[in-house]
C-alpha cells in the first residue's frame, strides 16, 4: 500500500481535466515541477483553488490556457507586481472568476474537513464579493438578533496538490507550520505531493516532526521531486529571482509568455 | 533640518507608527514595505509593542497555517492593520479587484486578499497609499472590496480610523474624511484639488510634524536592517541618511 | 513583558471564583499541581469544560465543591471505571451538568477560535442531549432542503489551563500533536500554563518544534512546575497506577474522599 | 475443539473482527480492549486493514488534536467504529448517561462521549456488550446518547449494522435486530429470554462459528501483545492459549 509514485506522470493521474485543484501560495510549497508535467500531458479545464492567494503557478497555467474557472483571493508575482497572463485572462474574459477573501477560502476548507455544508463568517457585509459570489449567503445569526451574518460553502477539492519537505515511506508527509497544507489533505479527496526528500523510519514516530506532518491516511501519491518548487524558494531556500523576474518580464505579452512556456516545457 | 532631509516614505512611515502608540499588536499584511517600516519604528520607540509581518520570518509567529491571522483578528488579539487600494473614495470604501465593470475590468488588479473580513474586524485600521490622485481617491469605487462604513446592526468591532497618503494625513469618522495636516509641502487646496472625495477641514491645516530626531535615527539604523530582510530594495531606496 | 511568574499563586490568579476553566483530557497534560493550589486557594463555583472530557482532576474538583457548573461529554477514570464524586454529585443534583458529546465541545471552541457565534454539526439529531442542551439549536441547512442541522455556539473559556511539556523564556510552550491544547489557547481570553520544563532559545526559531508550539501572543500565564500532571502521566511518562487506584478507592465514599483530600491538600 | 478452548472475549472477538473484513480503516474508541482485539485481529488476516485505537501511541495516527477523530469521520475516512451503551433498545437506541430520570438520574455514568455524533457518521457501527440480561438490553433507553434512527431527510451515513455480545450476534437494520447467531452455548430461547426488546429471529439459530485455528493463533499472538501496550489487565485475562 505505498504511496510512493515512480514520477511525475503516476502522481497527476488524479488530476483529470475539469478537476478541481487546490495549490497553495508561492511562500508555501508550489509543486511546480508537477505543474509543468500537468501542462506537457495538455491538462484543461482546471477549476483552481489558490489556499488562499497563489502566485507563478496559477499565471502560467492560465497563460497556458489550462484553467477553465479560478478560485482566489488574490493572484499576483509578489514584489514581481501583477500576475499578467492572469490579469489579462479576466480582462479578455477567458476563465471564470470566482472572487474570494482569505478566511472565506481557509473556512471553505475547514468546513469540507468537518464534513459539514458551511461555516459563517464575520466581516464580507458591504463588500461587491457578496454580489458576485451567489453562492455566499447572508442569514441573520440564531443566536443574535437583528444580526446578519455571511455563510460560506464548503470547498471540497477533487485534488490537493503541493511540495513538501519531506516524506516518510509509510506516506506520512511532514509541512512544519505550513497547516494550511494539511488542510488542503484533510478538505481534498486525494492529496498528490511531491517532496525534497523521502527520509527512512516513520515521522510520526518523533514527537517533534509528528507535530507537523500529515498523517498518510490523507495522502494518495508522493513523487521524490527534489527542487520540485523551483523557481520558487521554501523553507530555509530563497527563490530564484532572476528566473522569476524573466518570467514577469516574458509573460507581459502572450508572445513573450507563449516563448517562455516553450522553454519551460522543452 | 530642511525638507530634504528626509524622504517622502519616512515621512509616511513616521505618520503611520505614530497612529501605532500604545497599541499592543498590529499586523501588517504581505506586500507593505511602508507599513511594515511603521510599524517597525513604533516598535523600536515603544518596545512593548508585538509586531507580526506576513512576509517575514523573524516577525510571524504564527504556527496554525494561512488562517490564524485571520482567527486571531477575530479573537481580538490585533489592535491594528493596514489597507490600501487601487481606489479609496470618500466613504471609505476600498477597491483592490478592478478598475472598470465586474466580471470584465478595464484593468484587473489582484484581488480583494483579507480586506473584506479584516476591515470589520480589526479595531484600528489604517489606509495608506503613496500616490495622492483623483484616480486613486475617487468619488466611488468600482468595486467594494470592504466597505468602510456598515449599518449599525452589523457586527463591527472594526474599521477605517486613518489615511495616510504621499501628501496628507486624514481621519475617518461618522462624517467621512477629515484632513488632520499635509505633507511634502502641499497646501489644503493642493489637497482638495488632487483628492477625488469631499472631506472635512479646518480653515488652517497645520502641517504633518515632520520626522524628529528619534525617529530618523530608528528609522534608518535598526527599522532598515529589518525591512531589508523582507524588502531589501525598498530598504535601500526609501530610507535617506 | 515576561509571561513567567514565579509560582502557582501567580499562575492562578485569572482563575477566580465562577471562572469558566477548560481543561484537557487526562492524556494531554493535566494541570494537577495548579489544581491542588486551587483547592487550597478555596476556588469556588467553577465553570468546568472538559475538553471534551476529563478524569480525576473534574473529579477531585466536584468532591471538593469548587464546581458549579460541569460541561463535558464524558467524565471517568479511565480504565479505573466511574469517577466516584462525579457521579455522586449528579446523582445528587449536586452540580449543573451541561451533557455534550466530543466533536460538539471541540466544535464550540473552534467558533471562539474563528470568532464566529456558532458552528454547524452534522449527527446528533435524535439524541436527547438536544432536549438537554436548548443552546444547541437546529436549523435548517441553508444548502440544502430539508436538511436538519445541528448548531453547536462557540464556547470562550475564560482560562484554558494545563500542563505542557516545555515553554520558552519568550513565552511560547510547545505541545506537539496535543492541539486541543493550542485550540484552547486560542478559544480561552486567557491561557495559564505549567510547564515541565523552561528551554533556552525561540521555541519558534526550530522548523521542527515550532510545528507543535503554541505562540507567546496566546499565552498569559507559565509557572515553572515538573511533575505538575503527576500523578497522571504525560508523553513518554506512565501515570502513578497505584496512586489512581487509590483515589479511586478512597473516592467511592465521600467520606474516604474527603479524606484523600485532606492528605493531597496537606 | 472444545466449547473450553476458547475464552468468551475471544469468541466475540472473532465475530467482530469478521464483520470488518474488507474494509480500510477501523477506528477504536477509548477504553475499548475488545474492539481493539477485533481490529487488531481482523488487521492481522488482512494487512490492508488500517487500525487506529484511542488511547495507543502505536495504533494513533492523528497529528490535528482532538477533533482530528471527528473531522475523519466526516469526511468519510472511517469505514467501521465500535459503540456499547449502559443500555440498549430494540430501536438500537443507546444510553451512556445514566439510568433514571434526567437530571438526576438514579445511576449516573460517564456520558455520551462521541456517540451522538459517530452513530450517524460512520458507516458501519459495531455496537458490543459482553453482558447479555434485560438489565442493558432494554425495551427502551432512559436517555438517547445516541439515535438508532433517523428520519429519511437526516443527513446519515452511517448507523448501527451489528449488536454482538458474550451470548449472540445480531444484525439491524431497516426491521430492527435479527438474531444471526448464539454462541457460549446459548439456545434462541436463552437469547429470547435475556434480551429485553423484540427482534426477528429464523425458526432454526444457527451457532455462532467459533474461533478458527488460524484465528486464535493470530489473537493470542500478535494481537495479545499489541493489545497488552494499551490494556494490560485485559491481556493478561481475555486470552487463553
Amino acid at each position: 500500500m505505498t504511496r510512493l509514485v515512480p514520477d511525475l506522470e503516476a502522481l497527476l493521474e488524479p488530476v483529470t481535466d475539469g478537476c478541481s485543484v487546490a495549490v497553495p501560495p508561492d511562500y508555501s510549497g508550489v509543486a511546480l515541477a508537477a505543474t509543468r508535467a500537468l501542462l506537457k500531458r495538455g491538462v484543461r479545464h482546471l477549476h483552481l483553488i489558490a489556499v488562499p492567494q497563489a502566485g507563478l503557478q496559477a499565471d502560467v497555467l492560465i497563460g497556458a490556457g489550462a484553467v477553465g474557472t479560478l478560485e482566489a483571493a488574490g493572484i499576483n508575482l509578489g514584489e514581481l507586481g501583477l500576475a499578467p497572463r492572469f490579469t489579462a485572462a479576466v480582462e479578455a474574459g477567458a476563465i471564470t472568476m470566482r472572487d474570494a477573501t482569505c478566511p472565506a477560502i481557509h473556512a471553505g476548507l475547514q468546513a469540507a474537513e468537518k464534513g459539514i455544508p458551511f461555516l459563517p463568517l464575520r466581516g464580507i457585509l458591504g463588500s461587491d464579493l457578496l454580489k458576485v459570489r451567489p453562492d455566499w449567503r447572508v442569514i441573520d445569526n440564531p443566536y443574535g438578533s437583528n444580526d446578519p451574518i455571511v455563510l460560506i460553502p464548503a470547498i471540497r477539492p477533487q485534488v490537493a496538490l503541493f511540495h513538501a519537505r519531506m516524506a516518510d515511506r509509510e506516506g506520512n508527509v511532514w509541512v512544519g507550520v505550513r497547516r494550511e497544507l494539511m488542510l488542503m489533505a484533510h478538505a481534498a479527496a486525494q492529496a498528490c505531493v511531491t517532496v525534497e526528500e523521502i527520509v527512512e523510519g516513520n515521522l510520526l514516530d518523533d514527537p517533534a516532526l509528528a507535530a507537523g506532518t500529515i498523517p498518510a491516511l490523507y495522502i494518495s501519491r508522493i513523487a521524490h521531486v527534489p527542487g520540485g518548487m523551483r523557481p520558487l524558494g521554501f523553507g530555509e531556500e530563497a527563490s530564484d529571482e532572476a528566473a522569476l523576474a524573466g518570467y514577469a518580464k516574458a509573460a507581459r505579452t502572450e508572445d513573450g509568455f507563449q516563448q517562455w512556456l516553450k522553454g519551460w516545457l522543452a | 533640518m530642511s525638507a530634504a532631509a528626509f524622504t517622502d516614505e519616512e515621512q509616511m512611515a513616521v505618520v503611520m507608527a505614530r497612529l501605532l502608540r500604545g497599541l499592543r499588536h498590529v499586523a501588517v499584511g504581505a506586500l507593505s514595505p511602508l507599513p511594515a517600516s511603521a510599524a517597525l519604528l513604533a516598535q523600536a520607540l515603544d518596545g512593548q509593542l508585538q509586531v507580526t509581518i506576513l512576509g517575514s520570518k523573524r516577525y510571524l509567529k504564527f504556527t496554525d497555517g494561512g488562517r490564524e491571522l485571520f482567527d486571531c483578528a477575530a479573537q481580538g488579539r490585533i489592535d491594528a492593520f493596514f489597507l490600501s487600494g487601487v481606489q479609496i473614495d470618500g466613504e471609505a470604501n476600498i477597491n483592490l479587484v478592478g478598475v472598470g465593470d465586474y466580471p470584465k475590468p478595464d484593468k484587473r488588479f489582484p484581488g480583494s486578499f483579507g480586506s473584506a473580513y479584516l476591515y470589520h474586524l480589526v479595531p484600528k485600521v489604517i489606509l495608506f497609499r503613496q500616490e495622492h490622485t483623483p484616480r486613486i481617491l475617487v468619488p466611488k469605487v468600482d468595486f467594494v472590496s470592504a466597505a468602510g462604513r456598515s449599518p449599525s446592526n452589523v457586527y463591527r468591532p472594526g474599521g477605517p480610523r486613518h489615511l495616510v497618503t504621499g501628501r496628507a494625513a486624514f481621519a475617518f469618522g461618522e462624517r467621512g474624511f477629515s484632513l488632520v495636516s499635509t505633507h511634502g509641502g502641499a497646501s489644503a487646496a493642493d489637497i482638495e484639488a488632487s483628492t477625488g472625495f469631499a472631506f472635512e477641514r479646518a480653515a488652517e491645516v497645520p502641517s504633518t510634524p515632520p520626522p524628529g530626531a528619534e525617529e530618523l535615527a530608528a528609522l534608518r539604523g535598526p527599522v532598515k536592517a529589518a525591512v531589508a530582510e523582507i524588502y531589501p530594495a525598498f530598504a535601500s531606496r526609501a530610507f535617506g541618511g
